[in-house]
Order: structure tokens, then C-alpha cells, then sequence
């Protein structure tokens, strides 16, 4: 007895035509998109009114294969145009979706002021510690000692906390998983789709094609298995104490769920106090 | 002697470049001949087809481009696919045994198949399967000298992987000895 | 392309009888093998098929379909999107 | 800034610099988004947009830099409003990989430039028209758009509302290039009433999702028209060479069918985006080429040069990309000399003089900016040239 | 890259991509500084130097975007090192404010720039000439800098070497542009002794602190000496318009000074900077002028021609910046056309139809890049330009 | 009877064919600069060994007033060229002195990824809580909901707690002062002179013209006024503390003051570890 | 009448462009001539000497620099040493009297002095000086007329301080009205 | 242009007798009358001259001599290197 055949769930939320994707295999970006389609299909959300903001590297293709309103920007400047279009748009749901390296390195500084400002965007970090798309270089989150192909002797910068620097900075919500933790992250994305203001969800990766072949950690599954292996859930941990050593464990969790006004609501709030009745609030783009 | 034109086709991941450039430096440093190497990535270098192609000649090389290549090595069945048809009718054709399923060539290609994969494989290395091709290359085609070939090997991978690569050198070498002999 | 597995209804008699049973899909030309639906597939069922598919690479399938609950973790896993797992009601119908 | 208060177009007669009557065009035009980060000689644009945008239901945000404000512009575009940066020499430096970037996506968005004398920090307060090369060439690879050039407030405005609507027409990033005393030289500005100023609409398709391709020319048209998200298009945008949906295609030929219709959507329709502004070219021997700050001292030079009997035209760009370059080539079977004064080292003169293709001579008038050019000084090239 | 292993010179026959010879060149030519951040395909670059610098005494970094490598490298400059950065097209438009700063502060130092088909992301991993004009106008302002193009690996090499060398004696910006093919194009590499290598040292003064202007120019020369910090100079540096001292001096005077001393010292200087490669110009018809990967593309093409019976000659340009104005001038009153094929939209051929002024037919055979030109097509171009 | 004259002990370390100074009667930068000298005079350094390094804006013009080695470099990017110089030339003590917004605004990335590898810079940040130089337009560190050319209606952003950025990303030394305490800044720049690593003093300034006239706090010496009433002193305090509000108390104090190795350190260490005898230090460039 | 050429100097921060716009917005607006005003900063603009330049004519302008001032406005010495050389022998000269001691000036020049920081201390807003300066102006020059003069400083001025304002373009304009009656 | 004051030697005996005197020396020209060195001399010795220099600001002085340690307070305060402040034996050589 043959059952009828169903849909995949993550289907609907692709381009299907621009797939197999060009993602290595054991790369754990796919695993993450995954995650996020479950989330999407659990939020009910119009799917009309979300938008997708990539900047480049192989995290950088998600908003290519995500059937939503995709943008595929440049190297470090997803959270600034996503802002742009978050500020002309405040209809949509926007989500940036990238690298380590694209957001933490060339994007930092627009990484620490949207989430100063509290800019109302979920920014999902796939970090694989490396540059993937360009060969494996190392990147702010690489830690010492791991070999890339620019630090063949090792790593010998102290790497970024990203889940410190952005609830540093003034992340409403900041989170942490491995790409192991697929339903922690596919229940997080869901939370944090809901939530107002500066969201970050970091998802540590495997990319065996540089980061684990470089430094002799085996195929993206051992990694997947060290994850299971190393990570301690740590939910509403100091960030202070979440950073992240060489082959050492991984916390994970959520670290900040906190309310403050966004970007879009201290602007509004203060010009109309300051302006009263003169003050004409923006309205959404319509199409004439 | 003109100009001789080769193209290495395979998968990203596969060693394809590396492949090319043992040739490639075997002509040039170690023959004494000119060779110049170009390769083209796909879109992106991840797991796409990729493919270099090799110019030998004894005089310098101004026109690095291959068109129609006397000799090919196809290390997947999408390289084969994809550049088979440039062969030229009387070409040469080196094949990955396990890998591909040539069909639709002109009968006066010559085609030499190896199990690169089975032998890197026996090695305790799969990702030997180049070196073992380069043996192969230069047994069947004859274009670099046997000496050039192992130099070029030695020059080219990680001084502590140089005893595994040179024994893929030699199953490659020895295997395409075998065949040509068998053949002819 | 895709083929679903399911197990022939209720050979083995459950002790609790069952009211659904897990479905799998898998894609197999998009599947690159990467083993993660296998290795954390909570009840076990899948495998690795020891063929290729076109570009190399052994996609999973259902091994052991009885034991399928239908729970989606290795659709979750997977990061070309080529399986899935769901409940299928015992009258045939989706759950 | 008293008529700073007033909501919508600002109708009236005003007395306003260039850097505000720029603000006030951007409002007009229907600009409803900015983003920017503050740079002497232009930090007064976006001040007054700051003023005037909680008044007339705009939003502008200063970014953290001009990285920051050279896409953000392009978000704001994307979300389907009308959008906007400014900045100047070294801020403009900056924002060169995404005016690639908005040339490749088509995205419509306005860049203002107030040029001051650099090279680098150089002369932050004083003029030249040191970066007219950049704006063609500043970006890497090969792109066109569109640059306009005022020589005054009141162009100011009306080449900002203009710059808009080129903008809207040809989706197309459009700069508007002041140099420094334009952007803060006050005139009188008459500000027509809202109905009577010429704002292009953003062309909206009217073709249903799956129907409409983000990247296919409209019928007849080499401009593909727009949509925006949440509009179930479910539009992809990407820098990467794309087809016409916009999916990226790393093949050849979709490199050279793009790249070949973002060309052609400017060179071929420069007829309908070049202007310029001429005086007395009948039987003129000699035709001063100019532009901005620089057309204005050449005036007293040319009126000069015609009380000695000489026979001067005036051919003022305002459009400096596209070059106009068929009326330029026009003139030059007609005249013995071109002379172009500019406050740099020769920039439009060197297309000139490729235009020109030896049919007249190219008299470049060079200057290193951070002043004009001593009246005289043109005056003597003018009379150099017709002898 | 067991031959990266070596320390210092890497004498003896490599056989090396364009990249990985760019590397050499610069350790060759004493580079101990450089910065870098990774792009597509320029990236080999820095990671050979990542690999190589350890073992030869000099200092990599890895910065966290081009806004910090393209000015790090400037301060290792300044620190007295001879220093580099390395990038591709979108990380080239971030650097062009440094490049400007480097210019005004007379900063000699090395950028290499892979050209990869544009505009914005384009084709990452593909090949184009499209920042030729960038190389010349990316930066705001006027300023004047020297841009050489290497066909081979060899010659990346050896213009690596040179563009250091170049970088000393005129207290320049020096770019390097590739293109990806050469970039990735592998062959056999010749590194001489390293006493056979001609290396210029940093023209350090002999004078006094007091007695030395840190841009005043030396005797019979344009070019100031240098010196650094810690020699009890207490130098100033800025890139504000500036005086002999180096303070930032507000004034007109000052201004039209230093630029034109900065100007002056490349354009007069032209003839002891500019390289090319001719063949057989001698009664030729025709020219084929071209560059990088092209120029090997082109031969085929010519001699293609040739058996044609055509009379084509070839002139290679090795400088494409300052341009050889000079000898285009020259060979354009003695041929009846120059083709110019280039992977771009037509950028150098722009410059060759301004210098030929009309004295002969310029023929651009534009290509959108993302691959080379078919010969054939070029070789149709020759024959087109000689009916 | 009548003194011999001495010289200003300023004097030495000036530029004085180039004073008085661009800035506005009250301004507090020349007041920072002073204390400044004072420190380098005690610290008894071989002034030939000392340079300074400066971004762009009012405070930007300090390279260009200090007998040093001095370089003005352009806006934002003052840190990544002195960690070039300082790379380069290890022998040198190098300050990076300039603005709250040519380092936390344009300049937020090499702040935070210098810090994060511990550049061994001691940056010298004078926040007037405004980009004096361009006209008094908003910065990352204008507090709510004050007044600026750009944010004529109140600014509407959370504002930078700049010890606690540079602490988050890693910084050695962190201090705060303002104009007032001339005495703790000069000791406190003797202190971080003498240290290595990066270090970060942060002085909040009085920028009469702008921030101040906007603002209606009036003259310079008004706001230095306030200082005085407003500091508290809390050295050691968790930076997470010491955010600072529109008109209310200023955390002053050192913040932090620890130790790890210097980048140069680091990369040093690694280097030799991986490649023994074979890693060729760098050396100090020569005058041939 | 062809056009007139003024120049105003003195120090960044004493509304030396606001005095020069009001000046031109009179004329422009108020009197339906034409105007245009163009400014020069100090390199920086901080407390360095600065200026506005107005060109008042009947006809539209298209040169917009002033070099030879029919009428100057010196509001600090600073200014009157750099600017006054470029004043027409004829020119008429306005300066602020506690702030400015004019010297070496060509017989032919008329100048008049007003103490405008003395009346805008007394006024309590040492700010409003320019405002008393273009009161000043309006009666002494008559190159823009009391009725423009008096609307342009309205729409120039922040609206909570257009009755200071007023109150000082008075207190200037009845100055300069009582010293041309005297010297008349 | 700069001016150096000191009080005359010991006019009014002090309680414990001082070994040195405080000198303060202003450059009129450069000061910007910004009243930092007034304000926080912590022994209220400095008052602003009722005079203007060029630039139209007012210049401190030593109003109060006889109080100045010399402690250079004032000088470290001065924003425009205009003032500072030091010791002097009273066998007139440098403290
Ligand atoms: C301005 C610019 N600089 C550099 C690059 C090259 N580049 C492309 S992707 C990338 C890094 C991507 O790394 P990450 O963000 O970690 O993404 P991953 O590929 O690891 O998913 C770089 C450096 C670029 N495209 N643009
Ligand atoms: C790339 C670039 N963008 C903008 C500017 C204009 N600019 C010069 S200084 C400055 C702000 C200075 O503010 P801050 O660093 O706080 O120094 P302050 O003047 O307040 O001391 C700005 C925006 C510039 N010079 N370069
Ligand atoms: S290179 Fe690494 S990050 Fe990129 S697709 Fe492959 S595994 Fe994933
Ligand atoms: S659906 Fe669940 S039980 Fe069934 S195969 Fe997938 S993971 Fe295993
Ligand atoms: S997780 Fe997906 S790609 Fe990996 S083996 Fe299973 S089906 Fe294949
Ligand atoms: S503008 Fe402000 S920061 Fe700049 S000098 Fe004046 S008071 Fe100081
Ligand atoms: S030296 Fe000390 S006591 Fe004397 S005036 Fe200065 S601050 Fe006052
Ligand atoms: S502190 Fe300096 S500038 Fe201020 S009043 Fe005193 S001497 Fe003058
Ligand atoms: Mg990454
Ligand atoms: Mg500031």
C-alpha cells in the first residue's frame, strides 16, 4: 500500500528551480534554511510580508534560494540596506540572513549600530569561523589557533563573542545554537520572528570543505557530532561567559530576551512629541 | 613539434588543478619545454565542474586558450558531458573509470580508462585519485617524461604527503604502462 | 525523482496499536550525502543506500519503515532539502 | 528656516541656497526616504531634510557612515519609496561600490555630490569639479547612469526633482553633481505648485506575480518596470550577473545580454536625457563648454570676449553623463575651437577632445579648484583659441 | 607550495600563477608590510604572503574590511616599510579614498587590484579589464598616480617588482592590474638572484630635522626624500592641502602648488615612467593595441592577419598609467587605424581616440568581459580598420 | 622684582608656529591636549618615539598641533593606520587621538576588531558628544534626546557606552573622564602610556559652539561646570554602569585595566610555536 | 542701474551670513530685484574670519563674485584689514564701532559706525548684532527698502525671537536714519 | 606678548614661611578668555582683564599674587596653551 506523496514543507519556501544549491555537502547552511522554513510555516506569517536580506558569501546565497522577497546585497551591507527597506517598509518583517565574516568582520560596524539603535530586523548569523566563499580565510570568529588559509600558521587573533558584542551593543535578543540544534533553532527563529527590535540568532556551522578539511576535523556529520557532543545549553547566561575556544565547548542558548523601543518607535515617539500635530508620520509606498 | 592542447575536467574537490599543474610544470621545468596553464572554476569553486587546461609546446606560448584539445582527462561523467564534444576527432581521451560512461564519441578517439578512484581508494587516500590520473597521463600520452612527471609530483604536493602521492603516481604509471602494452 | 517509503500497514503488531505511521520522502538527486538525517534520525530507520546518484553521492532511504514516527528531524537536518518524514493516518489520510 | 515648516512642496518664491533648494527638489520630486552621513559642503542638504521630512511624512536616517548610507537608500528604493544620499569628495569615494551595485539592480535612487577641492581631504570648504570623471568611472567594472550638473539654487531644484524622474524612467541611479559655491550660493527659488512640477511616477507593472519579470525590458522599452515586496512577487535582487528574473546566471552570455541592455538603456535613449543650455552658437567661431559654478564666470569672460569683436557661443552641459556628445560632435565641424574651463585638471575636456577627434581644437581651461577661475583667465584662452 | 618555503628571494624557475608571482615580486622587491582582505581572485595574494612573509622577516594582516587594509598598508608605509595591498574590483571602489590619501600624501606604496567582471559582484571568479578607467579617476578630486599591466606570470613578477621600484622613486601610489586570467594563469616564473633584481630603496634624506620639508622636492627633482618616524623629524602628514612642511595651509596659493608639483612629477616625468612592447610597427597599417591577458589573445588574431597579408603591428601597453600619450601621438600620424580590443565596454581605447585626435580611425572591440575575446573577432576588426 | 620666565611646559611638545588653535573659545579638546603633554612629560619617553595619529574633525587637528611624529589620516580610519605603523614599527609608542564620531561612527569597525585583537595603541577619544567639525550633527554618543543639526526634533538613537564597547570587545585599559579632571587625565594617559595593548580613554568635552548653543546649556565653562557636579567617580565599576544620559550623572574612573598578550604578541608567539627556527621576525626598517 | 556689490566680514559666529542673506532676501524677495549671495568660510569654520558677498541688481546675475564692494559691512578688525583694500574708492563703509578702527582708508571712502554690539548687550542677546547691523545698513545704503528689510529679517529669524529681532533692526535702522540726518 | 606674574617678594609675612612662590605667565594673544583658568585655580587667584586682546577676548591675570602655589592648575586647564603656572625659589632660581 503506496502512501500519496506529500509536499516537502521546506519546499514552499524555496525557489526549487534554482536547486540542488551550491552549497558543499555536510555544509550546515542548508540545515539552517531548513530550520527557518519550519519556523516561517509555524509563525502563520503572510508570507508576502517577509523579506530576506543577504549580503555575500555562502551564507550570502540564502536570499537567492528563499522564495520571499530576497535581496542579495554587498559584502557587509545587509543590515544597512535591510534598514533602508525596514524603514521605508515598516509592513514587512525583515530578516538578514549571512555570514560570520559578512557581518562580523567587513559589516561590524553595522552590526553594532542597528543593534544599538535597536533596528527591527532578525539577523540570523551562520558562523562556519571561516570565510567559506572565498577559500577558507580567517575571519573575526576563527579561533586561536585553527588554521585558514591566511593564517596558515594558525589563528593568533582573540575572536569575537558575537553574542556579548551584540547584547553589548544593545540586542534585544540574542541567542546561540549549532546547527545540531535543529528544533532549538527552528523554535528560536520562530520566538524571535515574533519579537520586536534588534534579534540575533548565531548558529555555528560546519563547513568541512575549508574550515574542518584545513585543520583535519573530518566531514560536516563529525562536526555535527562534536556539536552534539560539546554544547552546553546555557540559557540566560552572562554573554560574558559564552565565548568560544578552539575545539572547546560550545554554549548555547538564549542569552537576552529584553524590551526596549525600537528604531522606528523612539523616531516616531520623539518627533511627535517634539512636533505635535505638526509632525506627519510616514506612510507606506502605494502603488499608483 | 606544434603546440599541444589538454583539458582536465572534473569536480571541484577532485584535485583537477592540481592535476594540471604537475603537467603543466613537468613540461616546463623539468622537460624544458613551455607550458601554460588556465583554469576555469564554475560560478563558484564549490563541488561545481571545473576544468584546466594545459598548453605544451617547445616554443614560448603567447595563446594560452584550448579549444580543441588533443588530449582530455575526464574525472567526472558532467566534465565528460560538458567538454567531450571540443575533443578533437583523433584526440585522446582519459577516463576515470568508475566515473564515467563515455558515449557518443567519434570512433576515432582513443579512450583509456582508469579506476583512479578504486586505486586512490586502495591507498587509504581518495583524494589521491589526481596523482593517480597524472601516472595514468603520462604512461598513456607519453607528452611529459617519466622523470619530469615525478619530479613535477614531488615539487607540487605537501613535503609530508610525497611518499603517498608518489605511490598514486606509480599505480597510475604502472596501470597505463599495462594498458598501452596490452594494446599495442 | 522522489520516492516515499512507508511501511506495509502494521505488520508487526505494536503493543499500543498505532494510529499513524511515518512517511519519508527523499530526493535523491538532491541528496549529497552528507549522513545527517542517518545519524540523528531519532528511531534509527535510515541508511545510506550503497548506490550513487548521478553526482556521486549515497542518499539515504527508510531501512527499517516501522519503526518511522513521522517526526521530521530528518527533514529538519537536511541541508539540500531532499527528505522529509510526516504522519500519515492509518485510513490512509495525512495526520 | 522659517520655510522650512510648510508640509509638502514648498511652494512660493524662496531665498535659498543650492545645498537647500536641492532638499526642497528631493521633497517635490517625491522623495520620501534619505539616508545619509554628514560631510562638509553638503551636510547642509541633509540637514534641511531632517527639518522637513517629520513635516511632510518622510524618513531620514543618519547612518554610522557612508558604507551605511549608500545602501541604505537602495533598501529605502527597493521598499518602493523614492530615496536619496548626499555627500561629498571622500564620502563620495565611498559610496562608488554601491552606486555599482544600484547600477546592476537598476535600482531607482538619487546620489547628490557637492564637489569640493580634493584631492582627498584637500580643501573641505572650497570648490572644483574635481570628481565629474568619478561619477562616470568611479565604480569598478563598466555601468552607465546618469549625472546632471546645476549652476544654481534654482536648478539645483529643478535638477533634483529632474533627477528623480530619470531616475523613475530609466531605473537607473542618477547623480546630481553641485560644486561647492552652487551648494552654497542663496538666489531667489520659485517653487511652482505641487500640480504644476512634472514628478514621474515609479512604473509599477501592472503584471501579475509569476507573469512579471523584475529584469525584463518593458514591451518597447529597454527598462524593465518595478515592483516592490510584499506585493507576492516574491522579486530577487542581486549584484551577481542575473537573468531576467533576477536569478543569478554566471554564464557568459547572460553577462552580455545584461551588460549590453544597461548600456544601451542610456546610449540610446541620450537624446532623450541629455540637455543643455546654448547661447549664441550661430556663426560662433569659438564655443565656451562649461558647467556649473564655471559657466557662470565664463558668462563674464564671454561677454568679454564679445566686446572685442569676438564671435563666442555658450554650450553649458547639463547633463554631463551621457555625454552629449553628438551635439558636441555637431559643433565641431561648425567652430574653430572649443574651450572648456572647469575647476580641475581637465576632466570633461578630455572628452571633449575624444569627441572632438581633431575636427576643432579642445582649449582646456584647468584649475585646482578651491576658488573659480579669474574671468580673464578664460577670457584669454577664448582669445587664444580664435586666432 | 613547498617552493614558498624558502626565505627570502625565491631564486630559480617556479612555475607559478599570475598571483602567487605577484607575491614574489613584492618580496623581491623588499615589501615587509602588507594588509590585506580576502576577494575573489585576488585572494592567492595575500595568502602566499600569509605563508611566505613569516619566513622572511615581514608582517601580514589580515584587516577586518578594505577601508582598514587599504590605509594599514599606508601606515606600514609611513613606519618605513615598503608595503602593499591586494584586492579585487568591489574591494578596489572601497579603497579609492586611501588611494586618494596615499596620492596627496605622497605615500610610496603598492595596491594590486585582479580585475574580475563587473559591475558590483558581477562574475566573481571571472576575468574583465574593466577598471582601467577607476585606475585613473576612482578617487575624488585630481590627483595623478602610475597603473601598470602585466600579460604573464612572469610579468607579474617583474612589475611587482617595478611598481615598488616606482613607488620609491616618485613617492607614489603604484597599481598593479591584473587581470583574472593572468592572475590565475600558471607558467614558468624565472626569479633571478636577488642581487640581480633591481631594487629601489626608499630615497631616505640625509638632511637634519629642521633642515628637511618632508614635501619639498629634492634638488633637480619633483620628488621629495623621505623619511620616517622616530629620526627626530617630528613629520606632520595630512591630507588636508598642504605646504613643504607638511601643515595644512589653507590657501589657493598652497593649494594650486602642491597640485601642481603633484601632477607635474608623473606627467613630466612620463618618459622615465612609461613601458610598452611594440612589434613590428615598422610600415604597419594597422596597430593592435592592447594589455594584460588581451594582448596574448590579440596575437593570435594578428597573426592571423598577417597571413592575411595584412600589415599589422602590435604595441602592448605595459603602463597604462601615466598613458604613452607620446607614442600613440607618434605612431597615429603614420597608421590608418588602431584597434583596440579590451574586456570592458571601451576604457583605454576612450583615451587612445582623445590623443589620436582624429589622425587616424580608432577601432575599440569592446567585450563585456566574464571571458576573453574570440580571436576572430578582433582579427575581424583588423580587417575592417585597414579597408 | 621680576621672575626669569620659563617656558609653558605645553611648549615642548606643540607645534607653536601653528597656534592658537582652529578651535572655539571654550572648547575642550586643547584642554585634553594639554593634559596630554603634561603626560608625556612625566612619562620621561624619548619624544622621538612617540606618534600620534588622528582621524578627521575638530579633534582630528591634534596630530597637526603635537611636535611628534604626527599623522592626519581620514575620517574613521585613524586605528587601522596606526596598527599598520605600530606593525610595522614596533619600536614606537603610537596614540591614536580623535573624536567620538570619527571613531565610534565611521570609524566603529577598526575600533572594535582593534580592540578585539588588542592592537597596542593607546586611542585617546574626545567626545563632545557631537561631529564638531561638520556643524554639530548627531553621533553615535549624543544622548537622548538632545538637540543636533541632523536631529532637530531630539535625537531618538540609544547612544554608545563607549567603555563598555571597548571592554566587551577586549580592550586592557578603559577610562573615562571629562574635561574637568585634568589631574586624572593626565595621570591616567601616563598609566595607559606605560601599558601595553589597546587601551581607551574616553573624555567627555565641552563643544560650546555646537553642542552646547544648541542645546541652550551655555558657554564652555558651564558645561565644565557641570562635569564638575555631575562626575562620579567609580573606578572599577562594570562598564554595563556607566552609560551615560542627557544631563544626568557622568561614570567617571578607570574601568579596566588588565592584561593579555598585545597582537603583536600574539602573532609572534604563534608564529614561532608553529614554525620553530625556520619563522624569520620582522625588523625594524633601516635607513640604508 | 547696473549691480551692486556688497561684502560683509567679520567672525564665525556673529551672523555674518544671516546679516548678508537677510540683506539679499530683501531684495530679492521683498523689492523684486535680483540677488545672489555667495560665501566664503574660513578653511574651518571656527571663529575665523568669514564673509558673504551679495550682488543686488535690477537685472538677473550671472556673475556672482564681488571683487570691488560698492558697500562693505566690517564687523571685526579682522575682516576690515583683509577686506577693506578691496573697497571702490567711492565705497561706502559700515562698521561696527567698538569692534573695528578703521585706518588708511582713501579719503573718498563714507564710512559709518554704529556700536551694534553695545545696543545688542543692551537689547540682552549680544547675538542680534548683525540684525542691529542690517537695520543700520537699511537707513544708511537704501539699497534695500525699509519695508523688505523689515520682512526679510521676519522670515529669516527663528519665529520665538522675531520681536528681539525686531527690536534690533529698529534700533539699528533709527541709528543710521538719526546719523544720516546729522550728517546731512 | 606674553607677560609673567609673581608678587612681590613676601609683602605680607606668611604664617610658616614659604620657600617658594607661584609665577603664572599668560600670552594674551592666544588666550580665548574661555575662564577655565579662573574658574578652577583652586586658591581663586586669577580674575578675567577688563581689557580685550585683538581677537576681542579677555585675558586673565594674576589678580591675587600673593595666593598662588604655582600648582600650574590653571595651567593644565587652559584649552589654548595660554597660562601656566610655577614655582619659583624665593632665592629667585626655579623650584
Ligand atoms: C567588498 C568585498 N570584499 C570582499 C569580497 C569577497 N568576499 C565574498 S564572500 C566573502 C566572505 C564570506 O564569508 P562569510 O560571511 O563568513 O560567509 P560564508 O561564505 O562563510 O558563509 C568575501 C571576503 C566581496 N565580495 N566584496
Ligand atoms: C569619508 C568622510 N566622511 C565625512 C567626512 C566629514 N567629516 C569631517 S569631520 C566629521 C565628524 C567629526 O566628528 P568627531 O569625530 O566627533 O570630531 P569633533 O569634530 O567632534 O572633534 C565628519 C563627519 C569626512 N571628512 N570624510
Ligand atoms: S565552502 Fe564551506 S560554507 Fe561554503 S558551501 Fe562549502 S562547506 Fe558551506
Ligand atoms: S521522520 Fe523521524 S523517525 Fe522517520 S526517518 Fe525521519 S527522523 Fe527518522
Ligand atoms: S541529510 Fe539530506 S543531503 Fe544529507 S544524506 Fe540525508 S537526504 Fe542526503
Ligand atoms: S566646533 Fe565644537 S568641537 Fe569644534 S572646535 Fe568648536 S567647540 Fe570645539
Ligand atoms: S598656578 Fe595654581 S594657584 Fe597659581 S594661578 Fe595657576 S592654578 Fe592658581
Ligand atoms: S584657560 Fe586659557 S584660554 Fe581660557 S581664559 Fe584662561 S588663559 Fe584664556
Ligand atoms: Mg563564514
Ligand atoms: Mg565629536
Amino acid at each position: 500500500m503506496s502512501a500519496a506523496v506529500r509536499e516537502n514543507p521546506a519546499d514552499k519556501y524555496l525557489r526549487k528551480e534554482r536547486m540542488p544549491s551550491i552549497w558543499c555537502p555536510g555544509c550546515g547552511i542548508g540545515t539552517t534554511v531548513n530550520c527557518f522554513t519550519r519556523a516561517l510555516d509555524a509563525s502563520g506569517y503572510d508570507l508576502e510580508k517577509v523579506a530576506v536580506v543577504s549580503g555575500i558569501g555562502c551564507t550570502g546565497r540564502v536570499a537567492g534560494y528563499l522564495k520571499l522577497d530576497s535581496f542579495h546585497t554587498t559584502h557587509g551591507r545587509a543590515i544597512p540596506f535591510a534598514t533602508g527597506l525596514k524603514l521605508a517598509r515598516p509592513d514587512l518583517k525583515v530578516v538578514v540572513y549571512s555570514g560570520d565574516g559578512d557581518l562580523s568582520a567587513i559589516g561590524g560596524n553595522h552590526l553594532i549600530h542597528a543593534a544599538r539603535r535597536n533596528a527591527d530586523l532578525l539577523v540570523v548569523c551562520v558562523n562556519n569561523l571561516t570565510y567559506g566563499m572565498t577559500g577558507g580565510q580567517v575571519t573575526p570568529t576563527t579561533p586561536q589557533p585553527a588554521i585558514a588559509s591566511t593564517t596558515p600558521y594558525g589563528a593568533f587573533e582573540q575572536s569575537f563573542n558575537l553574542p556579548h558584542l551584540v547584547a553589548s551593543c544593545g540586542g534585544v535578543y540574542v541567542a546561540r545554537w549549532t546547527a545540531y540544534h535543529v528544533r532549538q533553532i527552528a523554535k528560536s527563529m520562530g520566538e524571535a520572528l515574533q519579537k520586536k527590535g534588534f534579534r540575533f540568532i548565531e548558529i555555528i556551522a560546519p563547513c568541512p570543505t575549508l574550515y574542518l578539511r584545513r585543520n583535519k576535523l573530518g566531514e560536516g556529520l563529525d562536526e555535527m557530532k562534536f556539536y552534539q557532543e560539546k554544547s552546553v545549553v546555557m540559557n540566560g547566561a552572562d554573554t560574558r561567559e559564552v565565548s568560544l575556544d578552539f575545539r572547546d565547548e560550545i554554549p548555547v542558548g538564549k542569552f537576552v530576551d529584553i524590551e526596549r523601543p525600537t528604531l522606528e518607535e523612539a523616531m516616531e515617539s520623539q518627533l511627535s512629541k517634539a512636533l505635535g500635530a505638526k509632525y506627519v508620520p510616514y506612510s507606506l509606498p502605494v502603488k499608483a | 613539434m606544434g603546440p599541444t592542447e589538454i583539458k582536465i575536467g572534473g569536480l571541484g574537490g577532485q584535485g583537477v588543478i592540481l592535476g594540471g599543474i604537475i603537467i603543466g610544470k613537468a613540461a616546463a621545468l623539468f622537460d624544458q619545454k613551455h607550458s601554460c596553464l588556465t583554469q576555469a572554476f564554475g560560478p563558484e569553486a564549490r563541488g561545481s565542474a571545473c576544468s584546466a587546461q594545459v598548453v605544451v609546446d617547445s616554443n614560448p606560448i603567447l595563446y594560452p586558450y584550448v579549444h580543441n584539445p588533443h588530449l582530455m582527462v575526464a574525472m567526472s561523467q558532467d566534465a565528460f558531458v560538458k567538454f567531450s564534444p571540443e575533443l578533437r576527432p583523433d584526440g585522446t581521451l582519459l577516463i576515470e573509470e568508475d566515473l564515467v560512461k563515455p558515449t557518443g564519441l567519434p570512433s576515432t578517439v582513443k579512450v583509456y580508462a582508469v579506476p583512479a578512484t578504486r586505486i586512490a581508494e586502495e591507498l587509504g587516500k581518495k583524494m589521491v585519485l589526481n596523482i593517480v590520473m597524472v601516472g595514468f597521463f603520462t604512461a598513456v600520452t607519453g607528452l611529459v617524461s617519466e622523470q619530469a612527471a615525478r619530479e613535477a609530483v614531488k615539487d607540487s604536493v605537501p613535503p609530508a604527503t610525497i611518499d603517498l602521492n608518489m605511490k598514486a603516481f606509480e599505480r597510475g604509471y604502472a596501470y597505463g604502462k599495462q594498458l598501452m602494452a596490452a594494446k599495442a | 525523482m522522489t520516492t516515499a517509503t512507508a511501511p506495509a500497514a502494521n505488520k508487526d503488531a505494536p503493543k499500543k496499536e498505532k494510529k499513524f505511521r511515518g512517511v519519508v520522502t527523499v530526493n535523491r538527486e538532491h541528496c549529497k550525502g552528507c549522513g545527517f538525517c542517518v545519524e540523528f534520525c531519532p528511531l534509527e530507520c535510515l541508511d545510506l543506500e550503497a548506490d550513487y546518484n548521478a553526482k556521486g553521492y549515497h542518499p539515504p532511504f527508510l531501512s527499517q519503515p516501522e519503526k518511522c514516527n513521522g517526526c521530521d528531524t530528518c527533514g529538519l537536518y537536511c541541508p539540500d532539502f531532499a527528505i522529509y518524514g510526516y504522519r500519515e493516518k492509518l485510513d490512509g489520510s495525512a495526520a | 528656516m522659517s520655510n522650512a515648516n510648510s508640509s509638502g512642496v514648498l511652494t512660493g518664491s524662496h531665498y535659498l541656497d543650492g545645498d537647500h533648494a536641492c532638499s526642497e527638489g528631493a521633497i517635490a520630486a517625491g522623495c520620501r526616504f534619505a539616508a545619509g552621513y554628514p560631510i562638509t559642503p553638503s551636510t547642509e542638504v541633509v540637514e534641511r531634510i531632517a527639518a522637513r521630512f517629520p513635516r511632510v511624512g518622510g524618513r531620514f536616517l543618519q547612518f554610522e557612515d557612508e558604507l551605511g548610507a549608500s545602501i541604505a537608500l537602495l533598501g529605502g528604493a527597493w521598499g518602493g519609496a523614492k530615496a536619496m544620499t548626499v555627500t561629498s569628495g571622500p564620502g563620495f569615494s565611498l559610496m562608488m561600490e554601491h552606486i555599482g551595485y544600484a547600477a546592476i539592480t537598476e535600482t531607482p535612487c538619487v546620489y547628490i555630490n557637492v564637489q569640493r577641492a580634493g584631492p582627498s581631504t584637500g580643501l573641505p570648504t572650497q570648490p572644483a569639479q574635481g570628481d565629474m570623471m568619478q561619477a562616470r568611472f568611479g565604480s569598478h567594472g563598466d555601468y552607465r547612469l546618469i549625472a546632471l550638473c546645476p549652476n544654481s539654487p534654482q536648478e539645483c531644484f529643478d535638477l533634483t526633482v529632474e533627477a528623480f524622474n530619470l531616475a523613475e524612467e530609466f531605473r537607473v541611479p542618477v547623480l546630481v553633481m553641485l560644486d561647492e559655491v552652487v551648494g552654497h550660493m542663496t538666489e531667489k527659488v520659485v517653487i511652482p505648485p505641487a500640480g504644476e512640477i512634472p514628478v514621474s511616477p515609479r512604473r509599477w507593472t501592472k503584471k501579475a506575480p509569476g507573469e512579471f519579470k523584475l529584469f525584463e525590458p518593458a514591451e518597447g522599452s529597454l527598462v524593465p518596470e518595478m515592483t516592490m515586496p510584499g506585493e507576492g512577487h516574491q522579486i530577487h535582487v542581486t549584484g551577481l550577473t542575473h537573468d531576467e528574473r533576477g536569478y543569478p546566471n554566471m554564464t557568459i552570455a547572460a553577462h552580455e545580454k545584461m551588460q549590453r541592455r544597461l548600456f544601451d538603456k542610456i546610449v540610446l535613449n541620450a537624446d532623450r536625457i541629455v540637455k543643455w543650455e546654448e547661447k549664441d552658437l550661430a556663426g560662433a567661431e569659438v564655443v565656451v563648454v562649461s558647467y556649473g559654478i564655471t559657466s557662470r564666470v565664463a558668462e563674464k569672460a564671454i561677454q568679454a570676449a564679445k566686446e572685442k569683436g569676438v564671435k563666442v557661443g555658450s554650450f553649458r552641459l547639463i547633463t554631463a553623463w551621457p555625454f552629449p556628445e553628438k551635439q558636441i560632435l555637431e559643433m565641431s565641424t561648425k567652430v574653430k575651437a572649443f574651450v572648456v574651463p572647469e575647476l580641475n585638471l581637465g576632466q570633461m575636456s578630455l572628452e571633449i577632445e575624444r569627441v572632438v577627434g581633431g575636427r576643432c581644437k579642445t582649449v582646456g581651461v584647468p584649475h585646482v579648484g578651491g576658488t573659480v577661475h579669474k574671468p580673464e583667465v578664460i577670457l584669454n584662452a577664448i582669445l587664444e583659441a580664435v586666432r
